[in-house]
This record gives structure tokens, C-alpha cells and sequence, in this order.
């Protein structure tokens, strides 16, 4: 563990990952505890940024994983990284969506981009209600993003697509928000440009072995669900039943 | 819990037992609907036999989600037993081929569907045994389970072995009823029982003040309850029981077969830690004491 | 969980309900056999009724060492229902006297016990209601437990109530068949239902190779369990129900009143924090939702 | 906490305690978390000494709820002093009988008896099989005892009550060690000489509630069970019913 920062209820954890390489929009495992039986199950949470072996996390604390995730001097222990992240293979303009606390993954897919050359223009939903010390943190990490504060809008989930204008400039979207917003952004794309969605469903095993984190996705014309934990948690929006 | 030894497992410990004449190199399994096809490499060297997810006779879509939450040293599920359907199963039966013996879970909706689940099952030499998934619901009787009484488990057992006679069948049931259930099973000619499947529960969300999740609870929470069924059953029954319910150590697995498993099936517990640490120290737990694991079952 | 609030409980928040016509200035009170004399401060400005450790016609040593074992997220107990009897009960009943509504609860060998002893609690006013616990073996039927059956559930409700018409009775169901017996229970005449008991449950001891402890699972490994049971019921009786079984925080308090019950008690969870707590929680939590605490009973 | 040191499998560990004056055999429940509801139970632990607002637990880690305790960094929730400890009114020579872990009580006792003025002799058993970290941890904590290594003869139970010898010569005993060494010193004490027994049963409430920690008793005759953590830890020889 090399550092483990609180912005109010948001916690930011940096530690060393000798492990696999984290594809953008993947995400890891993590507890604080092995001895104790409860919490029971390891919370999954985006890979918020990885550079030179060091791998950070991103949360907000809602109950007692997070909680003890969050506590200081607690132990961290984190598997993956896990799942199907953002595809990005298509090199030209391309906008990256966010909102919340699940701006987290974007951290690494600017990285990545950037890396392979691609131009991003990144939009960041910023609630209302955000604390300070949440809104500092974000304008100093995302330095590139335009902040669409969610007050300037009757309808906080089109307030990014209403400032991003016209869809067709970018070769594809990738959004990770408030479930609100993601639609919003699954609805405008469709048939114009295509778009890589990160969704979150409750897990268990994260190895596609319990069918817990259930999506409901276009499969040969018929509604099924697809396992957000391996075919996910990234999804092309025109596959998506909501 | 029993600290992980140095040795890794089973090179110098006898783990192997024998349920219904079916040798198995450890008492360890998958409890059915808790390892994927995506997982298997977990289960080389690790299992003494593989068990797929509950098969329907057609596919199943599942329940919406949420299907899982968090309890207290436990989880409540409510998958639905999404799944491909008999058929399209036979066809990938390959995918399982690890080298283990192939044990199948069925479920159905009726009686008679049951038995030509089994029946079609006969013809396939690579399955092992077939576990009767017995906690769903009998369409025939107004959805009742059709564990929830002694007469419908014998009546599934009984159309069961007789379009199966050759292959080892068990039959799963739920923790209520379950000492009636297990001896009408066993004198409907059920091989063995698996015990037990998730005990009903529910999750309440404060927050939103609604119904979470209605579904079955399962991990360490109840293994007590899990144990005190096997114990129970193991009194009354002939036949070999495998132990299911709560298992995420070694010591457990011993626990479980002191109580009177030959074999259990690890399910919620290789969500949270590596089946491979458990079976260590089960392997450590038996060199500690100098026994063998097939002298350990039915101990007490 | 939530957070411990600044302001103590209840000042501010209206946490009374009504059970049968008694009114509780909060709907917490102590599980049947958690709460000891010794420990009564505890009760003070938190509980909303008094329930002393069950008692039986004639005194009982209770169950010779070990009587209770740790279990993942909870505990199981074999007291064997350790009391001074009936008689020397009533002697001491102003011990119990700390302002609170006075529930006693009831077991016997037998109908006809049950039924002498409500007759005997009938003529002291200071008992508000009686708290059957048919969770104990009935010696006429072999030792099969009264709540084996909705038939002696029955039986045993009548009985009381014919000799006890006045003071409102609570039946005291386990979680093996509890709809059934509920619905026995209530047709009978029992005016409210306390669910549930503890969950038949073993503890091995892995060491000596040895049943350790044959008993009862409570703690918070059987809230999801006893929320179903909650729920399950509440769909169809009309009494009120507490609820009783893993509750160890205000939010558990508000799950079991969402779920259907009026009020709860607390047992195991008792033993690890402060039921002050629990309230202070509870009441941070309708402070938030502002809610009554009556509001929120049987929400969904 | 001021401080936690290891010797082999056992631990000792030190902390402010602003809260009431223990008396010598009293216990604690101590814990390491209540964000986790496992292990569920705090684990009873006797008072090992108290001086100066400082109070120190030593115990043998046994399993999860004790190897948690001894973790460095853990924290620590203690409650109490709780229980009926040893009761020193008799001003005269006394006798201290201990064995392994459990002569953990006998060190506040040994200094208790001191301010009291009453002289006493302390006998420690120390097992063949003892650490030697142990063995030596102990002579040191326990200056003025007379070491009895169990090799010395064939019945352990019974080595410290032999090098004891006569026990007319005490007005009375303080016994905490192996059951078989303190149903040796209830039995050799019957009649002669009035002797004290601290006793472990495994508790839930320790508060009287539960009545899980019942210890076989005479009660006007009658063999009834009193609880450990109310009525005991310690009690009079005379009145166990083992
Ligand atoms: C693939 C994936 C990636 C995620 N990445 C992040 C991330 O980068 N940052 C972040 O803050 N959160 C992330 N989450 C959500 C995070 O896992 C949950 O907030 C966390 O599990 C809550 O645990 P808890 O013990 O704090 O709360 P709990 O006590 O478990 O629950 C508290 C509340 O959290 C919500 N919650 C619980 N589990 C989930 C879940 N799996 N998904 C959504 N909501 C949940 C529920 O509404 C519940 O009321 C991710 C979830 C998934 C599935
Ligand atoms: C009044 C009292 C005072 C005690 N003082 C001390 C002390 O000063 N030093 C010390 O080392 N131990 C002491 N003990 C015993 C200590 O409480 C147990 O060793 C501890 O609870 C074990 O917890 P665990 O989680 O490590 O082991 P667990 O996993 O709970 O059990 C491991 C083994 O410990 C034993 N055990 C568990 N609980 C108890 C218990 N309550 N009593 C006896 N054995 C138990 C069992 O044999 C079990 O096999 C005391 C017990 C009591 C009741
Ligand atoms: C996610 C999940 C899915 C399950 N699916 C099935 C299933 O398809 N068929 C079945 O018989 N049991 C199923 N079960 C029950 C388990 O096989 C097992 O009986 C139960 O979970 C108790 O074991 P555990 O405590 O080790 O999880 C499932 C359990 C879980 C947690
Ligand atoms: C130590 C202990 C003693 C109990 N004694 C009784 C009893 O005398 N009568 C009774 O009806 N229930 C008794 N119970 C059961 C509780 O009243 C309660 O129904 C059960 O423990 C579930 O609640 P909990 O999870 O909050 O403990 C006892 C439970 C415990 C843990
Ligand atoms: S979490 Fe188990 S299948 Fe995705
Ligand atoms: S531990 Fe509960 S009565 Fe002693």
C-alpha cells in the first residue's frame, strides 16, 4: 500500500501491482481480510489508473466494505485484473463520458488512449450536491475535462450529452456514469456512433461461475443475460436490453 | 482456521475416498451452480470430481437481476437456474472433460420430465452419476417444491432409477424435512443424498424500504445447520452423503466428513478463497492426525 | 451500519408502537433468555417491554458444559432451559419490575402445563402478555417438539387461551414449517406470533473428532432466514409479529419491521454491543426516512 | 495500546486502562473489530496485571479470535473487569499455584497480596514441551516463583502440590492452571486448607445473561451449575461439584 487518500465519503487507495497489466474499464477484487468471514464477499471496484507497477482505486464509501477498505491502516487485499474492459482500437477522435464517483475508470482509458495516439475530448458530469474536496480532486486529475456541473441542466442525466453536441465528430463513445446517464448515452448513440458502456451489477465471483451479476443483452434477437463480470463490465451499447 | 502447510497437497496424503463406487482422488466437488466453464482451471488437481450447473430439459433465461447479495458471513442467490438446456449441454458435454469424474445436476418441472432427463442421460458413458436437483418447483403440485414432501421425493427417486438403473443417483434436498425426505429418497432407491441446497431467505433494503432479494442463503452462515443435517441424516440412511453448505476451509471439509459426509461440494466458500488452500489444508489437517480421508468420514 | 448519531434515542423521534393494546415506548425487547437479572440496567430507556429467560412448571439444572460455541456470524447455544420454576418465578416477580410491560414466556412437558401455568399467571396484573415457546419437546408425543405440527401448536394456543382469555399470548414458532403453524397458531387464538427460534444446528470439534455441541444457531447469520419468515407469514396472518433472530443494529431493527414484524427482540446480538446502540440507530434512522416508528412496520 | 510482544504461540499484550481497578482473577472480553460480525464473540481473557492505569493481557493463541488479538496493528475493544475474583481478607502465608498459560491471573494477584502485606509462595508449573521464549518470558515475569518443570514427575497434575508440601502451613490457596492440576489441588485441599480456583468456561454474554458458562456447583446440597462470569471466574474449592 503506498498511499490512501479520503476526499469526504471518496477514497482514492495507490498501491504496488506486480501483477497483469489492467486493460482500461477492467476491475479488481478487493477486501481487507482473510481471518474474518464478514464482510463475506470482496467488492469490486474499476481500476482507476495504473502507471509503472502502481495501480489505484477509486470509491465511494457506502457501507462497510468500503468503509474498512477506506479505514486507515487496513489491510488490502485486491485479485484481477478482471473482466472485458474498453476496446480501443479505432484510431481518430473519440469522447470519453463521465459522471460520479464512476468517472474512476476513465482515469486509465485517458492514459491508454493517449498512448496510442488517439484524441479524447472528456466530458465530467459533476453533481450539485458534490463535496469541495471532490470537485478539487477531480479538475486536478481529469486536468483535460470539460466539468458539466449537473445543476446547469433541468436533466442532470443529458446535461454531458447536451454539452458534447454533435455525435457524429468521434468515432466512438465511452461513458461511465450514473445508470441515468448511461442510458441517455446508449438511447442518443444508437445507429449514429458507436459506444463502449461500463455497467455494475452486484457480484460474487467475478469468474462467471455464479451468474449473480446478471445483464440483460440482445443475444441472436432474443433478451438474455450476459455475466458482467466476464463478458463485461464493458458492453458495446447496441447490445444492451434495458 | 489451520495455518497453509508447506507440502502441497495430496502427494504425501491418501485423500482419495469412494462415493457409489466411483473413485475420487479427493472428497472435494463444486457444489452445483458455482463453477463455470470460465473456471475450470480451478478445479485440476483441486477436485475429486466435476458438477456442472443444474440442467433444465430447455434453456433458462433466469431471473432479472439482483440475483445476489451480501449476508451476514454469507450471500443469498436468486439465479433462476439460468442455463442452455439439456440438448445444447450434451452437445458441449466435452467442456467438462477434465479428467474427473462427471457428476450432472437435473432439475425439471414434473415427475415425468425427470425421468427422461435421466433416461436421455443413460446413453452418455462419460456421466458418472446424476444429482436430482429436488428444490424446485413442481409445476404439477401448485409449485410446491418437490422436496416439500417425503411422497413427491420418493415418487422423483423412484421414475429416476428406474430409466437410470445403471448410473449412481443422488438426490439434493433442502435443509426442512430433511431427515423424512432423505430416508424416503434412499427407499426409493436414491444411491445417496447431497444435503443441502440454500436455506430460504430474504434481504430487505432499508435504504429503499422494499423487498431486496427472495432467494436461498448459502456460505459459512449455515454451516452449523448444514452439519447438523448431515449428522442427522447419516444415522437413519445407509447410502454415502455428500456434505454440502458453508465450507471455505479444510477443517470444515473435515468437519463435514466427521459428521458423516463421505464427500462434500464446495460452493459460496470458492467464491471468497481458493478451493486449492482448502484442500491443503484438509491435506494438512489429515497428516496432522494420521488418517487417511477415507477413515475420517462417519468418525462420530 | 449506520452511524451512531449525536442526539440519544427517542427525544426526538417517535419510536412507540402497540402490541395487542400494550403500549412500548420502543419496539425493542430482549430475546426469551438473553436478558438476566444481572444485566437489567441494560434494559432502561432502550427495551419498550421486559421477557425473562423462559420458565417451566418445576426448576431445571439445564444442560451440563458446553452449552455454547462461536459459529460464523453467530453462536449456538443448549442451555436446556435453566430456570427456578413457576413458583419461585412469581416470588421474585418484582425483580423484573423496571417500568417496562411485562412478557413472560412459557414451556412445558405438556398441554394440560401450559394450560395450568397461564392459569396460574392469570391473576398477577404486572404480567401484560404470555410468550408461548413451543420450541420445547411435548413428553406426551415422544418428545417431538410442540411446533412439529400445526395440530399441537394448535392444541397448546387453545388450551392457554381458554385459561388465560384476558392477557394477550405471543406463540413462539422455530423456522421449520412456520406458515403452517402460524396460521395454526393464530386460528387457535393466539393474538400475535414471535418468529423465530433458534435454528437447529451441530458444532464439531475438528481437534478431538467429536460432536462439541448439539444446539440452537442464532446471531446474525439467521437474519436473512428469520426475515423470510417474517415476510412469509406476515402475508398471512393477521396478529402482530416480532421478529427475532440475528438483529444486531438499528437497520437490522428497520429491516424487520419493513419486512412485517411490529416489533423485535433482541438475543445473541445483545451480547456483542449495546441494545442503546441498536436504538440510537434506529432512531437516526426514522429521523433520516422521517418516519414513526409505527409507520414503518409491514411497509411492503 | 503500548505494546504487544510475541513468545512463540503466546502474546502479551499492554494498554491504558482509565476505567475501573481490576481485581486479581477478574477477566476481560476483548475484541478486534465490531465493523465485522466475525469472529462473532469477544474472547474472555483474565487480567494478567494492572499498575498505574496500565493493564496487560497474556494469552496462547489458540485460534482465530486470539491470533486476530495477537496481529500486530490490531486494534483492541476491551470490556470490563468483570467476574468475582480471588477474595485475599486472611492476612497470612498464602500459596500461589499456576500452570502454563494460565498462571496469567496470578501475576496481579502476587501484587495485590504484596500491598496487603500477605506473604505468599508461588509455585509455577512449566511444561516439558514449554518455548523456550515461554519458559524464559515467565521466570522473569514471576522473580520470586518456584519453577516446576512437569518432567520432574510422572503425574503432572499433581507436580506443584508435591513440591508444595505440607499444605497446613498456608491459611490459604489461589489455583490457576490445567484442569487436571486444579481438580488435583481441589481434591489434596478438601478439609485441610481453604483454596481458591480460577476457572475457564467458554462464555457468550459474560454478563449472566446467557447462562452458557456453567460450572458445576453444591447449592444447599443440591448439584446445580453457576456461571463463570457472575459468580465466578474464581471460586471456593468447597463449592465446585466436579
Ligand atoms: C465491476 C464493478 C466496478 C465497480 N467499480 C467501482 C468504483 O470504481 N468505485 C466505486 O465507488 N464503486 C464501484 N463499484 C460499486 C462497488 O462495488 C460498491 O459500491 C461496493 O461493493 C459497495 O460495498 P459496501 O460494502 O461499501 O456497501 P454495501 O454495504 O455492500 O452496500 C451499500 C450500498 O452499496 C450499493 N452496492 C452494493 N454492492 C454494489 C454493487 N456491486 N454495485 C453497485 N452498487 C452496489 C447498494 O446500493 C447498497 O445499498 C463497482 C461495482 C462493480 C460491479
Ligand atoms: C474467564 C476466562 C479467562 C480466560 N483467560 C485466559 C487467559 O488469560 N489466557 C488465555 O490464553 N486464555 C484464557 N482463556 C481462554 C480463552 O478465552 C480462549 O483460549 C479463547 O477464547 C480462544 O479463542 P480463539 O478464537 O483463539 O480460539 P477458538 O477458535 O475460539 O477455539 C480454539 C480452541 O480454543 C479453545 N477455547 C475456545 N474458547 C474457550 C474458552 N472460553 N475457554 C477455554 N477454551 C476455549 C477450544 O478448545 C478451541 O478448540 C480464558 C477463558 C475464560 C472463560
Ligand atoms: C450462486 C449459486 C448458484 C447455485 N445454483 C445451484 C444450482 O443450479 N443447482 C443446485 O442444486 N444448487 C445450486 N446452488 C446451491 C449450492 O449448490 C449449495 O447447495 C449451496 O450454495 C450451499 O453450499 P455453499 O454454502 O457452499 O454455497 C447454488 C448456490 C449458489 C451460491
Ligand atoms: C443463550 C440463549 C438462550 C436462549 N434461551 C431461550 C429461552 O429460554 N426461551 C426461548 O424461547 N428462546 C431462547 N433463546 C432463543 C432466543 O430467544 C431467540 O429466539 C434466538 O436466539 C434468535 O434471536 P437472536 O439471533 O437475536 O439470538 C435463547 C437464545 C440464546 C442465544
Ligand atoms: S459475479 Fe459470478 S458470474 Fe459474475
Ligand atoms: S457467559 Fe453468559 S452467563 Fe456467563
Amino acid at each position: 500500500m503506498t498511499a490512501r487518500e479520503r476526499f469526504g465519503d471518496h477514497a482514492l487507495l495507490r498501491y504496488r501491482w506486480p501483477g497483469q497489466v489492467p486493460e482500461p474499464g477492467q476491475f479488481v477484487m478487493a477486501r481487507t481480510s482473510t481471518q474474518s468471514l464478514d464482510p463475506f464477499l470482496p467488492r469490486p471496484l474499476f481500476v482507476h489508473d495504473y502507471e509503472d507497477r502502481e495501480m489505484s482505486l477509486f470509491f465511494e464509501i457506502r457501507g462497510r466494505g468500503t468503509l474498512l477498505l477506506a479505514e486507515e491502516g487496513a489491510r488490502l487485499l485486491v485479485s484481477g485484473p478482471l473482466g472485458r474492459g474498453f476496446q480501443t482500437d479505432d484510431g481518430e477522435l473519440v469522447a470519453l463520458l463521465g459522471g460520479g464517483v464512476w468517472v474512476a475508470p476513465l482515469k486509465l482509458l485517458g492514459r491508454s488512449l493517449d498512448r496510442e495516439g488517439i484524441v479524447c475530448d472528456t466530458f465530467l458530469e459533476i453533481p450539485a450536491t458534490a463535496p469541495e474536496a471532490y470537485a478539487a480532486w477531480i479538475s486536478e486529475s481529469y486536468p483535460d475535462a470539460t466539468l458539466v456541473p449537473t445543476k446547469e441542466t433541468s436533466d442532470p442525466s443529458r446535461a454531458v450529452l447536451n454539452r458534447l453536441g454533435d455525435l457524429e465528430r468521434y468515432a466512438s463513445l465511452f461513458a461511465s456514469g450514473p445508470v441515468e446517464m448511461l442510458s441517455a448515452v446508449m438511447r442518443a448513440s444508437a445507429g449514429r456512433v458507436s459506444a463502449q458502456i461500463a455497467l455494475r451489477e452486484r457480484m460474487a465471483c467475478a469468474n462467471g461461475s455464479c451468474y449473480g451479476c446478471a445483464i440483460p443483452v440482445w443475444g441472436s434477437g432474443e433478451r438474455i443475460y450476459a455475466r458482467a463480470c466476464v463478458e463485461g463490465p464493458v458492453f458495446p451499447a447496441e447490445v444492451l436490453a434495458w | 482456521m489451520v495455518a497453509r502447510p508447506e507440502k502441497i497437497a495430496g502427494d504425501s496424503t491418501d485423500l482419495a475416498v469412494d462415493l457409489c463406487g466411483i473413485p475420487l482422488a479427493t472428497p472435494l466437488m463444486p457444489a452445483a451452480g458455482t463453477l463455470a466453464k470460465e473456471a475450470l482451471d480451478r478445479a485440476k488437481g483441486v477436485y475429486g470430481a466435476m458438477l456442472p450447473k443444474t440442467v433444465t430439459p430447455r434453456p433458462r433465461a433466469g431471473n432479472p437481476p439482483p440475483r445476489v447479495a451480501e449476508a451476514p458471513s454469507g450471500m443469498v442467490n436468486s439465479i433462476g437456474l439460468q442455463n442452455v438446456g439439456l440438448e445444447c449441454f450434451l452437445e458441449d458435454l466435452n467442456l467438462w472433460d477434465v479428467g474427473l469424474p462427471l457428476f450432472v445436476s437435473i432439475a425439471a418441472d414434473a415427475v415425468t420430465e425427470f425421468a427422461a432427463m435421466c433416461e436421455r442421460l443413460a446413453g452418455y458413458g462419460r456421466v458418472a452419476a446424476v444429482e436430482l436437483n429436488l428444490s424446485c418447483p413442481n409445476v404439477e403440485h401448485g409449485g410446491l417444491q418437490f422436496c416439500a414432501e417425503p411422497e413427491t421425493v420418493a415418487e422423483v427417486v423412484a421414475a429416476c432409477k428406474e430409466t437410470l438403473p445403471e448410473k449412481p443417483l443422488f438426490a439434493k434436498l433442502t435443509n426442512e424435512g430433511v431427515v423424512a425426505n432423505a430416508v424416503a429418497a434412499e427407499e426409493a432407491g436414491a444411491d445417496g443424498l447431497t444435503l443441502i441446497n440454500t436455506i430460504p431467505a430474504l434481504v430487505v433494503d432499508a435504504r429503499e424500504r422494499k423487498v431486496f432479494l427472495r432467494g436461498g442463503l448459502s456460505g459459512p452462515a449455515i454451516k452449523p445447520v448444514t452439519l447438523r443435517a448431515v449428522y442427522e441424516v447419516s444415522r437413519v440412511v445407509e447410502g454415502p452423503i455428500i456434505g454440502v453448505g458453508g465450507i471455505s476451509s479444510g477443517e470444515d471439509v473435515a468437519e463435514f466428513m466427521i459428521a458423516g459426509a463421505t464427500a462434500v461440494q464446495v460452493g459460496a466458500g470458492s467464491f471468497v478463497r481458493e478451493p486449492r488452500e482448502m484442500l491443503d489444508e484438509f491435506a494438512a489437517y489429515l497428516r496432522e492426525n494420521e488418517l487417511r480421508a477415507r477413515e475420517l468420514s462417519g468418525f462420530i
